[in-house]
């Protein structure tokens, strides 16, 4: 009876969201504010790939936000799951297999480089220092998923993590203090499509990328852990 | 007055380096934390001092709006703003880990933010901050009940937030923009039909999760009952009425239309009756306080419900006063936990504890002099002016809630006191939970004696709080007032535009977007 | 700093010397003394009953933009006299022999004497009220201040006390909607205001503040509907709280109906508004309210083993007759009812003394528990002898007067109905207190009672004290008649013109002088009669006729349970407990309600909840 | 507006999702169904979102080279759902560890019996005895 | 002022003579029903002077003395209100809700009398008295309304002179009549109403501890109520009396009616007394009242 009131329910939301989405004007965006960011973004900002002049300038504290969440998610799992660590007795999970090995060991530095470049690149290609992070978090927790025996060195990982994250900040308050406006863009445009373009943008981002890299490896390997150390 | 985003920046950065301090020594970590919101709360004394009376908005990152985010500062959000670090530092976690520190500066910072930020995604991304940071903290080092709950907590909560996410879509579909002024000149135009309304009620029920609304409080019995009482005191008492906050800001900004006050005026008033009588069967002290708030919340939403100022002073009162009770009560309910009918003569020994607890159970009840009357007045007053039988409705369970409330707290109250000795209380002597209830007793006695000026301070934060044109004035500047009385005569009156051609939607609007860079203070209005 | 400001001064100050020094019986003298100071000051005030202007209060606040304002005038100053020397008599009663005794089985003699001392400085406060938002502050400062006397009882007090206090914010939440509907109506809380505007209300509005006000204002007085708290919580109450509550404080309900039901809204309106589809007026209403207030507490006090119970069963009996006289709204029928307030404080306190008395000396007032006590507490009976004829209306005493006064005004309104209920209730009243009597004072003296002596002087005098003024202004009933012209005047009623003896008309005036001397000199032959007889041997109590069976002290042959029996099996049958009943399925209705409420938070999942609202939610913005 | 049928099947396949999601949430039981499902709900409302910024026939917002390729697509929704993207992350992290939280604690994973446990928990926590149903009716029947 | 104190001293003797030949009257009715000669002339006054002549006077108490007191004299002072020929100045001063409650006053004489006797015996007999007073009070008090109302004074020298000029009272209100007799035979406690001085089942209640002078007062009392009750019957209904021949046949007349019913009937039990005295009387006194209020 329960499931076939929710179906019922399920499917009336579904019409009225149907309706709604009829109504709305879908494919032809109105791009008011839209269309003031792609007519000054490039001088604005100076970065090519406007997505991350939304990301990083015009909504920086949105992002600032995202990152404090990802931050709390980390801090939340770490607190939840302090207690339930395995214990030095218990033995391991039994090692992946030589194929997994071997891949993990050669992807390793591949993984980087690629995660590296896009980080780099956030303000001109899509991408940027959340993919980027990603890519980075999935090279470190690959190795450990071959050998799920050795852990992560938390230490470590709190230390990048809140490093990355303050970097970020003061940068913001660098901006505050010298231009008066929190995460105002910093140190001139440069010219569009270079390497060393859109002022602080790349900078944030690297900050960005480093820390997601590092809470997500600590977010998955205290979750392998946890999950390994399961009776 | 752009130092005022400290007040979210500083206690991120400090949250984020409190877990790397915190694993060489817990004190340095507890000791930045404390500074931490100290400074906040110098900053935003300093902003309030400067403010005296004007509102200022604040460009983040020196993009002008509507393109970049705004922070909008009001008496009313600096009011809220100021009681985040406050009472984070008063109902500060006792004997906690270094996350939980951590956990708690986010929550003020993402706090301060949603009672200051005046863009929409930015009130959701702190939202949602704000949430992410209570489920840690709730499940944190509690109980397999307090994490059970929390978990339950969170499902609810992520599903709301979805159709928090779905309604600003809606928004964002129609309007183009994110910013609030800048919705509030295109709202009349495009968010009157009922798409706009049922993006109003998607938003409503999504910020309803954490503002204890009716149907989506289901969570509230089960983690204020089972986390500690100084987390249940900042979670009840300050995060739902920021929640409350934001949905009055979208309400009255955006959806001045009667249909959304009356949604919220019916969920409000289910929310009082099975609030109230709920707390009315419970039989242990905490959960009867989260039912209780939830009743009183649902005061609060109706309250707010009333069109114009005379709403916003009576939500606000009614808000305030929670907000100066509930952590009160729920700090002195864990002094005395455990089901009620335990508790017989339990309050005789200490007399402060059982004093304040009547204090606070009068003014709930509201006793006259008591601020909880007058607020329960401004309430009643503002829904019967309506003279709407819903309204009508509404004052009638308004008062029918005092009169349950005031059964079952002085039921609890009359066997706390009760004359049978052989009351031993389980938790250890918690000596600066009883300063901060007696905190919480001296500023509700003092505002007895200084109901005069506190009653018209509030009549003027109400006044900005309403005052719509103001809003838009200050956040884009006057043409946008102009802009947006034209587009409502147009619709109300229906006549053709007088004058100048209406530009096509869509064409980039020059008048915004002053280059960027160039430094611009906030403009001072 | 007014006269008035004195007051509240000086009763703040009882309240505070109560507060800290009350626990030491020792106290209890001083306190009194400073009650007496209270009496004083209300008494200087007594221009106010002649006419003068009223006697402001200096503190006026004015909160979110509406003023606050006290003045006294000659209704408030009424009132206050009663109340000033009701709490004088208790404290005086509480101030010796039986504050020790108190103390000593344990009661909290601070609390106790804290809760008398804040009961009257907040009737004064209310008394003061100009406009309504200080009505609804003295109004809920008068009932949380009744509820902390009645905690003052511990144990079995406590549970009436939190019925009496979810009635009372019942109460006082009506008297907020009355309040706040008269404030949508004219935009500020003035009475003026109000008045002003009344003429054209619509009748639904004129009914609805009628309704608030009466049902909110009812609750207090005890009304029907209402009336189930107040037996109890007035029984429970320890002795002289009880004396207290039982004379002045149900009577704030009807200061407060007076005030803005009479004084706002005004008896020609209540007149013209006529309840659809019957010939029935408002006031008649009101009037009929009244009427049963009067039989069925009356009766139900009949069936009552408990002598406390019983008095505060006819406390709301008698409550009725005061609404009743004020509902008429003529000039005898008005005085009548406001004369009924004065003389039934007087002789209610009184009797609820002697019944604290005799449990200061038995233990017990369970009517079956007692019998015989005439020969060992001779003043106490004379007490309750004069307090009886006076609640039952007998000619001798004032009781008597004020009823005169409303049944002559109901013969001239020709409203047979209402009169024969006032006489059932007062018929019933007599059959009731005759048992009150006869149960606790004559018949058979029970063993354990022989060694009970006479109360000490501390409480008789504040007893004889109430029943020389029962006796006095039963004599000279014109003293308090003229207090009541100006009060006529005042509230816009028909004006009596008393005399000393009472009130002088052509076709049959009252003077209580003649009647007295009449009544005084009718037994003064009947004594010549009855002492031509020569001397009397008085005789042992278990020389008694019995049919040859020799009577012996341990035999129990006193008749006291199930008085009435004859009665009973007549009446029995009338006994449905119907409003027991109907308060009852209230409660139960909440309780499936809050059984529903807590079911909702018991749900599996949580967001169940949130999928539908947001279905019902769109489903209602697309309709 | 003529919509092509691109259009048509995104909307319908976002908001779908998401009926799905909230459905799964609603009717599941397991407690990493319900968060798989809250995860399928928050894809939709993302997709959604995305497509809120999408215009036909334009580019991505990016320039190459220095030179702007045509008419945009609108950049801010996709900075939007960005975050929107991270914050389902954080908040499934989150989920997932309570999880396993709850599983060690009450041994079980269905929210039915979590649901009974934890108010059994509650209720002794707060010293209650087991809520047993009424032997007689709350009202005594009048004599 | 001196012709007032007259009539308070002589009306008593008045009525104790007159009440005195009533019981004679009502003891001569009762044997010629049960056929047999009945007392000599002067038999009451001779029971008068045995009781109050007797040695032996048994008193339970102060109380028991002032009940009797009270008793006997509230029936005084309440005929003295009633106006007879020639001696209404004390009438004139009051009105007959006064009178109402003076004919209540010696019942409560007599509980306490009764009461402070402490032989259950008693108490039972008050118990139904009161019981009886709360029974026939109802319609007495409705005949009053009503004659009150019809008359539009409740000044009973008012009341003679609006008869002596629109005729009596019986032929303008006659079912109020019919109801007052019917109270008059409740107040009266006589026969059918006689439950609570029932001599075999309470020993005669009340009067169960009263000897010499007691009883003595009691007979004088009964005396007293007789003449009372005939005296106030004739004023309301039958336009009172202009001269004391007149005026004493008519309340001869009207004792004799209800002596002559009593004698007819056995004893009622309480209930049947409530349900008898609530039922006809009442229901003829409210039909009498809407005749009157709406003619």
């Amino acid at each position: 009876m329960r499931n076939f009131t929710s179906l019922l329910f399920a499917g009336g939301l579904g019409f009225f969201l149907l309706v709604l989405a009829a109504d709305l004007p879908v494919g032809a965006a109105p791009m008011v504010a839209g269309e003031g960011i792609l007519g000054q973004g490039p001088e604005a900002v100076g970065a090519a790939n406007l997505v991350t002049a939304v990301v990083l300038a015009y909504r920086g504290i949105d992002t600032l936000g995202e990152l404090s969440i990802l931050f709390a998610a980390a801090a939340g799992v770490g607190l939840i799951l302090s207690g339930m660590r395995r214990r030095a007795d218990q033995r391991p999970d039994p090692e992946g297999g030589f194929i997994l090995l071997a891949a993990a060991d050669l992807l390793f530095p591949l993984l980087v480089i690629v995660g590296l470049y896009i980080v780099l690149h956030g303000h001109l290609t899509p991408g940027g220092g959340f993919q980027g992070g990603v890519i980075l978090a999935a090279a470190f927790f690959l190795p450990l998923l071959g050998r799920p025996g050795d852990s992560l060195n938390h230490a470590v990982v709190n230390w990048v993590e809140g490093l990355a994250g303050g970097a970020f900040v003061l940068i913001g308050l660098w901006a505050l203090a010298v231009k008066g406006d929190f995460l105002a863009p910093m140190l001139g445009k440069g010219a569009l499509g270079s390497l060393f373009s859109a002022g602080t943008l790349p900078l944030l981002y690297i900050a960005v990328g480093l820390k997601v890299g590092a809470e997500i490896a600590g977010l998955m390997s205290t979750l392998q852990e946890t999950e390994a150390a399961e009776p | 007055m752009n130092f005022v985003v400290l007040a979210v920046a500083l206690p991120l950065l400090a949250g984020f380096l409190t877990p790397a301090l915190g694993r060489s020594s817990r004190a340095l970590a507890q000791w930045l934390g404390w500074g931490t919101l100290a400074v906040c709360i110098g900053v935003l004394w300093v902003a309030w001092a400067r403010l005296d009376g004007g509102t200022v908005a604040i460009a983040i990152g020196g993009f002008r709006p509507p393109l970049g985010i705004v922070f909008y500062l009001d008496a009313v959000a600096l009011l809220f703003g100021l009681a985040v670090p406050l009472m984070a530092l008063l109902l500060w976690p006792r004997e906690g880990t270094p996350q939980q520190f951590a956990l708690t500066l986010v929550l003020t910072a993402s706090a301060t933010g949603l009672a200051l930020s005046g863009d929409i995604f930015n009130l959701y991304v702190f939202y949602e901050l704000t949430a992410a940071a209570s489920f840690g903290l709730i499940a944190g080092r509690g109980t397999g009940a307090a994490q059970g709950a929390a978990l339950r907590y969170l499902l609810l909560s992520a599903a709301g937030s979805v159709l928090l996410l779905a309604g600003i879509t809606i928004v964002y579909l129609r309007t183009g923009t994110l910013n609030l002024a800048h919705l509030a000149t295109l709202a009349p135009e495009r968010l009157q039909d009922p798409v706009g309304l049922a993006a109003f009620a998607l938003m409503l029920i999504g910020l309803g999760v954490k503002g204890e609304l009716f149907p989506v409080n289901g969570w509230v019995p089960e983690v204020y009952g089972s986390v500690s009482g100084r987390l249940a005191g900042l979670l009840a008492g300050l995060v739902s009425k920021l929640a409350v906050l934001v949905v009055v800001r979208i309400l009255v900004l955006i959806f001045p239309q009667p249909e959304a006050a009356q949604l919220m005026l019916v969920l409000g008033m289910l929310g009082i009756v099975a609030g109230e009588l709920a707390a009315w069967r419970a039989r242990d002290l905490r959960r009867q306080f989260a039912f209780s708030s939830i009743g009183q919340l649902g005061i609060v939403f109706v309250a707010f419900s009333v069109p114009g100022e005379a709403g916003i002073v009576a939500g606000l009162a009614v808000a305030l006063h929670h907000l100066l009770v509930k952590p009160a009560l729920f700090l002195l309910a864990e002094r005395w936990g455990g089901s009620i009918e335990g508790l017989r003569g339990a309050g005789r020994g200490h007399w402060l504890a059982s004093g304040l607890f009547i204090l606070f159970a009068l003014s709930l009840v509201g006793l006259p002099p008591l601020p909880g009357f007058w607020a329960k007045l401004l309430t009643v007053m503002g829904l019967m002016g309506l003279g709407t039988g819903l309204a009508w409705l509404g004052a009638l369970t308004v008062m029918a809630a005092t009169v349950v409330e005031a059964a079952y707290l002085f039921r609890t109250l009359s066997v706390l006191l009760a004359r049978e000795a052989g009351y031993t209380s389980p938790g250890p002597h918690r000596g600066l939970d009883l300063v901060t209830a007696s905190l919480a007793g001296l500023v509700l006695v003092g505002s007895v004696f200084a109901l005069h000026p506190l009653g018209d301070g509030l009549k003027a934060m109400a006044a900005q709080a309403a005052d719509v044109q103001g809003y838009i004035r200050t956040v884009l500047g006057d043409r946008a007032v102009a802009r947006r009385g034209q587009r409502e005569d147009r619709i109300s009156e229906a006549h053709p535009a007088s004058r100048g051609s209406d530009r096509p939607m869509g064409r980039a609007d020059r008048a915004y977007g002053w280059p960027a860079g160039s430094p611009t203070r906030g403009a001072r209005s | 700093m007014t006269l008035l400001d004195g007051l509240w001064l000086a009763s703040a100050l009882t309240a505070l010397a109560a507060g800290l020094f009350g626990r030491s019986p020792s106290a209890g003298p001083w306190l009194t003394a400073l009650y007496g100071v209270q009496f004083l000051l209300v008494a200087f005030m007594g221009p106010l009953a002649y006419g003068a202007d009223p006697v402001p209060a200096s503190p006026a606040f004015s909160v979110l933009g509406y003023g606050l304002s006290w003045q006294f005038t000659a209704l408030s100053w009424f009132f206050a006299v009663i109340t000033a020397g009701a709490a004088l008599a208790a404290a005086w009663f509480m101030s010796g022999a039986w504050g020790r005794h108190y103390a000593e089985q344990g009661g909290d003699l601070r609390l106790l004497q804290l809760a008398l001392a804040l009961n009257p400085s907040t009737m004064y406060v209310l008394l003061a009220s100009r406009d309504f938002l200080s009505l609804f502050v003295g109004w809920e400062l008068v009932s949380w201040a009744s509820f902390v006397l009645m905690l003052a009882a511990g144990g079995v007090g406590v549970r009436w006390a939190l019925r009496y206090l979810v009635y009372a914010i019942g109460g006082a939440m009506a008297v907020m909607a009355a309040m706040v509907l008269s404030h949508a109506l004219t935009g500020s809380f003035e009475f003026g205001a109000l008045a002003a505007v009344v003429p054209d209300l619509s009748a639904g509005t004129l009914w609805s503040l009628v309704i608030l006000l009466s049902g909110g204002f009812g609750v207090k007085m005890g009304l029907l509907p209402f009336h189930l708290w107040q037996a109890g919580a007035y029984a429970e109450t320890p002795g002289p709280g009880s004396a207290f509550l039982g004379a002045i404080s149900s009577r704030m309900g009807l200061y407060a109906m007076l005030l803005t039901l009479f004084g706002v809204l005004g008896l020609g309106t209540l007149k013209a508004l006529s309840i659809p589809w019957t010939p029935l007026e408002a006031h008649e209403l009101l009037a009929w309210i009244a009427a049963f207030t009067i039989v069925l507490p009356t009766f139900t006090a009949l069936k009552q083993n408990d002598a406390r119970w019983l008095l505060a069963w006819h406390g709301i009996g008698q409550g009725g007759y005061m609404l009743m006289g004020v509902a008429m709204g003529d000039a005898l029928a008005s005085a009548g009812g406001l004369m009924h307030v004065f003389n039934h404080a007087t002789y209610q306190a009184a009797l609820f003394m002697a019944v604290t008395a005799v449990v200061y000396r038995t233990g017990t007032a369970d009517l079956n528990k007692l019998g015989g006590l005439v020969t060992r507490m001779p003043l106490t009976f004379l007490v309750l002898l004069v307090g009886i004829i006076g609640l039952a209306g007998l000619p001798p005493m004032n009781g008597f007067v004020s009823k005169w006064l409303i049944y002559r005004a109901l013969i001239d309104d020709g409203q047979p109905l209402l009169f024969v209920a006032a006489v059932v209730g007062t018929l019933g009243t007599i059959v009731s207190v005759y048992k009150l009597l006869h149960n606790i004072f004559l018949g058979q003296l029970r063993v354990e009672h022989e060694s009970v002596r006479e109360v000490p002087g501390s409480m008789l005098a504040p007893m004889l004290a109430l029943s020389l003024i029962v006796f006095v202004t039963g004599l000279a009933p014109g003293l308090v008649l003229d207090w009541l012209t100006t009060v006529q005047r005042e509230l816009g009623l028909a004006v009596l013109a008393p005399t000393l003896g009472g009130v002088e008309r052509p076709d049959g005036g009252l003077d209580m002088l003649w009647v007295v001397g009449i009544l005084f000199a009718g037994f003064g032959v009947g004594a010549l009669i009855f002492l031509a007889g020569g001397r009397a041997r008085t005789v042992h109590q278990l020389d008694n006729y019995a049919g040859g069976h020799f009577l012996t002290a341990e035999v129990r042959y006193h008749y006291s349970d199930n008085f009435y029996a004859g009665l009973m099996h007549r009446i029995g049958p009338w006994y449905r407990g119907s409003f027991q009943w109907l308060q009852d399925s209230v409660v139960a209705a909440t309780d499936l309600l809050a059984q529903a409420a807590a079911g909702v938070y018991r749900v599996v999942q949580p967001a169940a909840w949130l999928l539908g609202v947001t279905v019902l939610a769109l489903w209602w913005v697309a309709a | 507006m003529t919509l092509p049928p691109l259009e048509i099947v995104l909307y319908t396949g976002a908001v779908s999702l998401l009926i799905i999601g909230l459905a799964g949430l609603v009717m599941g039981d397991n407690l990493v169904r319900l968060v798989l499902a809250l995860a399928v709900a928050e894809a939709g409302v993302n997709l959604l979102l995305v497509l809120s910024g999408f215009r036909q026939g334009a580019f991505a917002p990016i320039l190459l080279e220095g030179r702007v390729p045509g008419p945009m697509v609108d950049p801010i929704p996709q900075a939007l759902v960005l975050t929107a993207i991270v914050i389902g992350v954080g908040v499934q992290a989150l989920a997932l560890a309570l999880v396993l939280r709850v599983r060690r604690a009450y041994g079980t994973v269905e929210m039915r019996t979590l649901r009974a446990r934890l108010h059994e928990d509650l209720d002794a926590a707060a010293g209650l005895p087991p809520e047993t149903s009424r032997n007689a009716p709350a009202v005594e029947r009048p004599a | 002022m001196m012709a007032l104190i007259v009539e308070l001293v002589l009306m008593p003797a008045v009525a104790f003579v007159v009440g005195l030949a009533m019981l004679l009257m009502m003891r001569k009715i009762a044997a010629k029903i049960q056929r047999r000669v009945g007392p000599p002339f002067f038999q009451p006054l001779y029971d008068v002077v045995k009781f109050f002549g007797k040695q032996t006077q048994i008193s339970h108490g102060l109380i028991h003395d002032v009940g009797i007191i009270v008793a006997v004299g509230g029936y005084i002072a309440a005929e003295t209100l009633i106006p007879v020929p020639g001696m209404t100045g004390i009438a004139d001063r009051t009105d007959v809700i006064t009178l109402i409650y003076f004919l209540m006053v010696p019942s409560l004489g007599m509980a306490l009398a009764a009461g402070q006797c402490a032989n259950p015996n008693a108490s039972i007999g008050i118990s139904r008295a009161l019981t009886a007073m709360l029974a026939y009070d109802i319609p007495f008090v409705i005949v009053i309304f009503g004659m009150s109302w019809m008359y539009g004074t409740t000044n009973l020298v008012q009341m003679v002179e609006y008869q002596q000029a629109h005729g009596w009272g019986l032929f303008q209100a006659p079912l109020l009549a019919f109801a007052g007799l019917f109270a008059l035979q409740g107040m009266l406690g006589k026969q059918p109403f006689e439950i609570y001085v029932a001599p075999a089942e309470i020993a005669t209640g009340p009067m169960v501890e009263m000897g010499g002078k007691y009883l003595g007062s009691l007979i004088v009392m009964q005396s007293f109520s007789l003449y009372t009750a005939g005296i106030l019957y004739t004023t309301l209904f039958l336009g009172g009396g202009v001269t004391w021949i007149d005026f004493l046949v008519k309340a001869f007349l009207v004792v004799a009616i209800p002596m002559t019913i009593a004698f007819q009937f056995p004893r009622y039990r309480a209930e049947q007394m409530l349900g008898s005295l609530w039922k006809w009387p009442v229901l003829a006194g409210l039909l009498g009242l809407a005749v009157v209020m709406w003619s």
